[in-house]
């Protein structure tokens, strides 16, 4: 059957607001998150669960609390780390600290104090534009770092300041094995990413657009800068404090600040530019991206190497690593500066029109 | 006393220091608009890329005058550097004119990257020495007045010295030469700029190359206090509160941000941070920083931003 | 889609046809500066209600300058702005669109990013009222918010005749296309009072008869009281009941279209600049 | 341009697959030592010398026939000593040819990490003079070997230096020693003994942090000029530790007065500070430099000699070198002592070479056996005590080299036991672990 909408009328404009107006794409998502569900744990193996699938999800989750904020709304953020990392200590605190403390419940703690730090560091948002914000929000950055070392408070008084948890369950599911972890957290995106999706399609979304794209024009059809900017601050805080306390929790298991480091922060802006800037479906392909080349370079060099008969080590691949990385991300602003999720939307153009361009 | 002036000297000296990190950024964003992020990748690059010729030239020439080969590798760093600044004009800027500032900037994290990775994979990531005889011990001043003295670093003294020659000799390549004129005509307005005939590409290699100077200059001081490691290419981050802190478009700013934050890192660091757990500096400057941009959205010396409709 | 639009009942107010009104809208004493340079001195005038008022003047004259300030984007130092009976010494943009003041931009402020419909959905924001969780959810209120106020801005795609490019990114838009989307987005507010800065500048001929109908049908069919500023002595002396002139930021001429033509200060202000 | 690209990335997907099929089907009659190193990044001045040797080891021990007939196969992993990455390798490669026999982390961070996965994977854990100190409780930590010592001990052992210096304990009151450390769990370990044995000795501790990677120092020199303390504990690594020297020449303190753990005394640390270092005292984890021992010269020659050696010749020998040298020593001989019990010539389980790793008895005969004469000192462990010994000496650079400066210490156990104990019980209490039975330690 050809990709095509036509012969799809929309009687009403609920039909014509839905987030896949055209049927095949319905069918493809649906079929998408069965796979995802069902076909995916039966299939990939311990190492891809745990090494690829884990992080790829929580950092897509991180990624689109980021792609909220810089995408939608415009502001440039370099503390995204710092936002993981109040998610992570948050929700820590909040297990080691009262009892009997639901998984689900401290997550969303996490992601609420997540949210108010992330507005806290988002105010200066209200004067100062662009470069110079995306500087200010290093400042929350080292920060975090330094408080989550220093003050033993958050750490439990752990002598190491590293901290760890185990024995999570939900509702008596108890999840310890990969693929509990792993459809956990692929509960936890789906769910999301749906209310991601809805946001940015209300009106909410259209004042962060709007503040992005003009914010004069905004101010003058009566949208409040210090709402807009501040609720896009919170929002985009809390799904990565989220995405924060399940990389604690459920990837890493036990984890110090560096695991939140600038580096995290950057990563996670890569994943958004390469996927694409204002979209919800570029911060999944992004973090694919981004988690996949590393781990597939690391396996494919060497063997390349073998292949033509010389022994390339890991010091050389990580190199390799580095330049490869870089030099994508320059390829992408150059030929694609709208990410893959353009490349994707201009590859369903085409088909729409296939096999007839005219 | 003579302790809080000896912290001051202290924080004055690696401020000098940063702010010798900082030019590099302030050129750039000046001529290209560009908010280059690789500064600090290009200081460890070309770093490197002198400390290892100096240990090569002798080896391949078989001569071991150091200062011969401090003198080579100089200049050969420095066409390695003009050759960077050439292929980023040519492979990135070029092809990226008329992007919004925060697509160069990604693209300039991308050139990080690269240089980090391209830079250990030529050069080697061990940790390497550069020897251009700065003297290593320290200065006692006015022991006659404090009890110990005040210590003087005697090779900030001189780095310092370096870096302000550095800061003279290129205001006046600005102000004077004819390149210079070029170079501030395009910073005040590209179309213009063009449109008398200047070539874009050209000053904007040439720029480039003028940062890579100043990163090597850069590179050699810290790599001679430090060792040449990766780690210099940290060193962006601490120059980036020094830029904001100036205003981004202002060589002024560059410096006396720079020396702002070093005092007030160091000053923070010693007499604050005992009683809140230490290490406060790495975020001391951002904060600060935040705080000025409060104040001023366009740092001290920036010039002002006003909406139009 | 269109019988669904009929279906809605139109919300905006239909006033019978347009006949001059009270003062709705008077400007006292304005003065603006940015550092020592002067944009606006001393202007005072009025608007009443329905009319079409324009305020001309050479470039540089502060007409621009004079909007920004009526809607609140520049704070003039000196002088008042009374709506309805409430005199302000200054407002910020959000009280001014609340009172149902509306505005387009002379080069363009379009939301770069969103297509058609969402630009001018954009123009309802302040009408909505579902918070961050019903957005969120959606199911509900939110959707049901959304419903309503999508076939309202169906009525005025339909009304600017833009049928055809409700979900192309306004980006991809012609310039005449995009300023009608301008325009439906100020629209969108149903203001009271429409600030329009240039609507027709950088128009062909066809563009500009269109734009000038619209203007005509919105001042008629809705009775919208609207402040124009223009370029074209043409269209200005055909469609605006009273003129305010502007020279270097100083009021020097007010009235009807043939006596400002009449006044000499005018014509000297203009002489060369006419087109 | 573009069909080029694709056919390059077809090109490398398909090498991928191919490095994970061969991977997949290598035949499991080998003994796989998976190696989890940095070459990279800031510790890699550091991190590549320890990697070289522990590979050479097992090179080596192939070269000598393997473990009764069982040769070692081995895999490389960058970790750039970042947490995650680390993680991402141990997930790799714990499943690989055949199950990965024994992880050495080689970073506090990943220690951390991977101790909370080991017993589901069943995989023991050396974490040789590093890790986490309460870890030597086997009873809790069933899967950590912290085999030759912890950062409890390393203090310990300075402080007992410095005392004897000083002329006793009791000499230590009212002095003044300063830790500079790495702001990471690494460098945070020490500290709880270092306050105990502060309460005890009546001396006074200055902490004084220093953040990763540790280029920026001046503030903690001025510190240490400020209050000019009698000694400094210097417990950094990678960059971190050269530049606190090149601090200690600028700000003019006396570099004898200065005592590096085990991990800031190795050539790296001083080589580019020169002559600027001599005096400087460090601990040596048992080894030190050896570039007279057995074992290096038979690496020469069985491996260097056929050119299989995996670093530069001039580097065997170093101490970071002998460091990765006697840990993959430590991992390769707890498979020889699981094959004692579960049977000699076959390849052991993790599981297995846990038991070994457990009741490890390296007596000095053994040792001098396998090359070690004069390197190392008897190490045998048990349920209760999964470190072994605490054996370790001083040595100072003397501008060129490193050479012993002390006799043998031993770690107090008497101030030790109580802290493990306590921290142990803390660890098992949070995560609702039984101390091992009896029994248990039989199995």
């Amino acid at each position: 059957m050809f990709y095509r909408e036509n012969g799809q009328f929309k009687t009403s404009y609920r039909a014509d607001q839905q987030i896949f107006p055209i049927a095949q794409d319905r069918i493809a998502i649906l079929a998408l998150i069965a796979v995802a569900f069902v076909a995916v744990p039966l299939l990939a193996d311990e190492y891809l669960m745990r090494a690829i699938f884990i992080p790829f999800l929580i950092l897509a989750l991180a990624a689109l609390g980021l792609n909220i904020l810089v995408g939608y709304c415009g502001q440039i953020s370099l503390g995204t780390g710092a936002f993981m990392a109040v998610g992570a200590y948050a929700a820590y605190n909040f297990t080691v600290r009262i009892d009997g403390m639901p998984l689900i419940v401290a997550l969303l703690l996490g992601g609420l104090c997540a949210a108010v730090v992330g507005v806290l560091f988002g105010i200066p948002s209200l004067r100062i534009k662009g470069l110079y914000l995306a500087v200010a929000t290093l400042a929350a950055q080292f920060f975090c770092d330094w408080a989550f070392l220093r003050i033993k408070w958050f750490t439990n008084d752990s002598a190491s300041g590293s901290v760890n948890v185990s024995n999570l369950s939900v509702f008596g599911w108890t999840i310890d094995t990969p693929y509990d972890k792993y459809l956990f957290c692929l509960g936890v995106v789906t769910v999301f990413a749906l209310l991601a999706k809805n946001l940015v399609r209300s009106h909410v979304g259209r004042e962060w657009m709007a503040i992005r794209d003009m914010d004069v024009a905004a101010a003058v059809i009566g949208i409040r800068p210090v709402y807009a900017k501040l609720t896009a601050f919170a929002v985009s805080s809390f799904i990565v404090g989220v995405a924060g306390a399940l990389w604690g929790f459920v990837h890493l298991g036990a984890w110090e600040p560096a695991a939140f480091s600038i580096d995290r922060s950057f990563q996670l802006l890569f994943m958004i530019i390469i996927g694409g800037l204002g979209s919800i479906m570029g911060s999944f392909f992004g973090a694919a991206f981004i988690v996949v080349l590393p781990i597939f370079l690391n396996q494919a060099l060497p063997a390349l190497g073998s292949l033509v008969g010389l022994n390339i080590g890991t010091a050389f691949v990580s190199h390799a690593e580095f330049m490869i990385f870089g030099a994508l991300i320059v390829f992408f602003l150059i030929v694609e500066p709208h990410g893959l999720a353009r490349l994707w939307s201009i590859g369903k153009e085409k088909l729409r029109l296939w096999p007839f361009p005219h | 006393m003579g302790f809080f002036i000896e912290t001051t000297i202290g924080g004055l000296m690696s401020g000098m220091l940063y702010s010798l990190v900082a030019l590099g950024f302030v050129l750039i964003f000046k001529a290209s608009g560009v908010f280059n992020f690789a500064q600090g990748a290009m200081v460890l690059f070309a770093a490197l890329a002198m400390a290892r010729f100096a240990e090569w030239f002798p080896a391949l020439l078989g001569f071991d005058s150091k200062l011969l080969a401090n003198l080579l590798a100089f200049a050969a760093a420095l066409a390695v550097m003009v050759a960077v600044a050439w292929l980023i004009e040519r492979l990135v800027l070029g092809k990226l004119v008329n992007q919004e500032g925060i697509t160069l900037l990604m693209a300039t994290l991308g050139i990080t990257y690269f240089l980090d990775g391209f830079g250990q994979t030529l050069f080697g990531s061990d940790i390497y020495k550069i020897d251009i005889g700065l003297p290593k011990d320290p200065l006692f001043l006015l022991e006659s007045v404090f009890q110990g003295g005040v210590l003087v670093n005697k090779e900030d003294l001189f780095a310092a010295a370096i870096a302000a020659a550095l800061v003279i000799a290129l205001s006046i390549f600005f102000q004077f030469t004819g390149t210079g004129r070029a170079l501030r005509a395009v910073a005040d307005d590209h179309q213009a700029a063009q449109s008398i005939g200047i070539p874009l590409s050209r000053v904007w290699v040439i720029v480039w190359s003028v940062a890579g100077f100043t990163a090597l200059v850069a590179g050699i001081i810290w790599g001679s206090k430090l060792g040449v490691q990766f780690s210099l290419s940290l060193l962006a981050l601490k120059a980036l509160p020094v830029v904001i802190l100036g205003g981004l478009t202002s060589v002024p700013g560059a410096i006396i941000g720079g020396l702002i934050l070093g005092v007030g890192e160091k000053l923070s660091e010693v007499f604050l941070g005992p009683h809140i757990g230490g290490g406060i500096e790495i975020w001391f400057g951002y904060v600060l920083v935040l705080f000025v941009l409060l104040v001023r959205p366009q740092g001290l010396f920036g010039e002002k931003i006003i909406d139009r409709v | 889609m269109n019988t669904m639009v009929e279906s809605m009942t139109m919300t905006a107010p239909a006033a019978p046809a347009r006949r001059i009104g009270e003062v709705i809208l008077e400007v006292k004493n304005i003065s603006l500066a940015f550092g020592g340079v002067k944009a606006l001195t001393d202007i005072s005038f009025d608007v009443r209600e329905h009319e079409i008022r324009a305020i001309i003047g050479p470039n540089g004259a502060g007409k621009s300058s004079m909007l920004n300030c009526i809607n609140g984007v520049y704070q003039p130092q000196q002088g008042s702005i009374t709506f309805r009976g409430q005199t302000f010494a200054h407002m910020n943009s959000r009280q001014v669109a609340e009172m149902g003041v509306a505005r387009t931009f002379q080069n363009l402020a379009l939301f770069k990013g969103m297509n058609v419909i969402d630009n001018i959905m954009s123009g309802r924001n302040l009408k909505m009222k579902s918070n961050l969780l019903q957005q969120a959810i959606r199911w509900g209120k939110a959707e049901r918010e959304e419903m309503e106020h999508r076939a309202f801005v169906e009525r005025i795609i339909d009304f600017l005749e833009i049928q055809a490019w409700r979900k192309t990114p306004v980006g991809r838009l012609p310039y005449g296309l995009q300023k009608r989307v301008d325009l439906g987005r100020a629209l969108a507010m149903e203001p009271q009072v429409l600030l329009l800065d240039e609507p027709m500048a950088g128009m062909n001929v066809e563009e500009k008869q269109d734009m000038c109908r619209f203007v005509l049908d919105v001042n008629d069919e809705f009775g919208t009281t609207i402040v124009l500023i223009e370029h074209d002595m043409g269209v200005v002396m055909d469609i605006s009941d009273r003129v305010v002139v502007l020279d270097y930021g100083k009021k020097i001429g007010d009235g009807a279209p043939d006596v400002v033509r009449a006044n000499p200060d005018v014509i000297a202000a203009y002489l060369g600049t006419t087109h | 341009m573009k069909l080029k690209s694709l056919s390059i990335a077809a090109m490398l997907a398909a090498a991928g697959l191919a490095s994970v099929a061969t991977t997949a089907f290598a035949q499991a009659k080998e003994q796989f030592f998976p190696v989890l190193s940095y070459r990279t990044g800031a510790y890699a001045p550091n991190g590549v010398p320890w990697a070289n040797g522990y590979v050479d080891y097992l090179k080596l021990t192939n070269a000598r026939g393997g473990v009764n007939g069982v040769k070692l196969s081995f895999e490389e992993c960058e970790t750039g000593y970042a947490t995650d990455r680390g993680v991402e390798c141990y997930e790799r490669l714990k499943g690989k040819n055949g199950g990965a026999t024994v992880f050495h982390p080689l970073s506090t961070g990943i220690t951390f990490a991977l101790t909370e996965k080991a017993p589901g994977d069943k995989i023991p854990i050396i974490t040789a003079g590093y890790g986490r100190s309460e870890s030597t409780d086997g009873n809790v930590f069933k899967w950590n070997f912290p085999l030759t010592g912890t950062y409890w001990d390393a203090a310990d052992i300075l402080l007992q230096h410095i005392s004897k210096k000083e002329g006793g304990w009791d000499k230590l009151k009212g002095k003044k020693i300063a830790l500079i450390y790495h702001d990471s769990p690494y460098g945070k370990e020490p500290i709880p003994l270092l306050v105990e044995r502060s309460k005890m000795h009546g001396f006074d501790l200055a902490q004084i942090p220093v953040t990763h990677p540790g280029v920026e120092q001046k503030a903690a020199w001025l510190q240490i000029r400020q209050n000019r303390p009698d000694y400094v504990l210097l417990w950094g690594w990678g960059v971190m530790n050269s530049t606190s020297l090149k601090e200690a020449v600028a700000t003019g303190y006396p570099r004898d007065k200065m005592y590096g753990v085990w991990w800031a005394a190795a050539e790296p640390d001083v080589k580019d500070v020169g002559d600027g270092a001599k005096g400087y005292n460090g601990l040596a984890l048992q080894h030190g430099a050896e570039p007279n021992a057995a074992v290096v010269k038979e690496v020469l020659t069985k491996l260097h000699g056929k050119g299989q050696g995996t670093g530069p010749k001039e580097e065997v020998g170093s101490v970071l070198y002998m460091r990765g040298l006697s840990q993959a020593m430590l991992g390769v001989e707890g498979v020889r002592r699981a094959q004692e019990r579960y049977g000699k010539g076959k390849v052991m389980t993790g599981e297995q070479t846990r038991w070994g790793l457990e009741n490890l008895a390296l007596d000095q005969k053994k040792l001098d056996a396998l090359g070690f004469a004069g390197v190392m000192r008897p190490i045998s462990t048990s349920c209760a005590d999964h470190r072994g010994a605490t054996w370790a000496r001083v040595h100072t650079w003397d501008g060129a080299k490193w050479n012993f400066s002390s006799d043998w210490y031993e770690a107090d156990q008497a101030v030790i036991k109580p802290m493990i104990k306590a921290a142990a019980d803390k660890y098992a209490a949070e995560k609702k672990i039984e101390r091992r039975t009896p029994a248990d330690c039989q199995s």
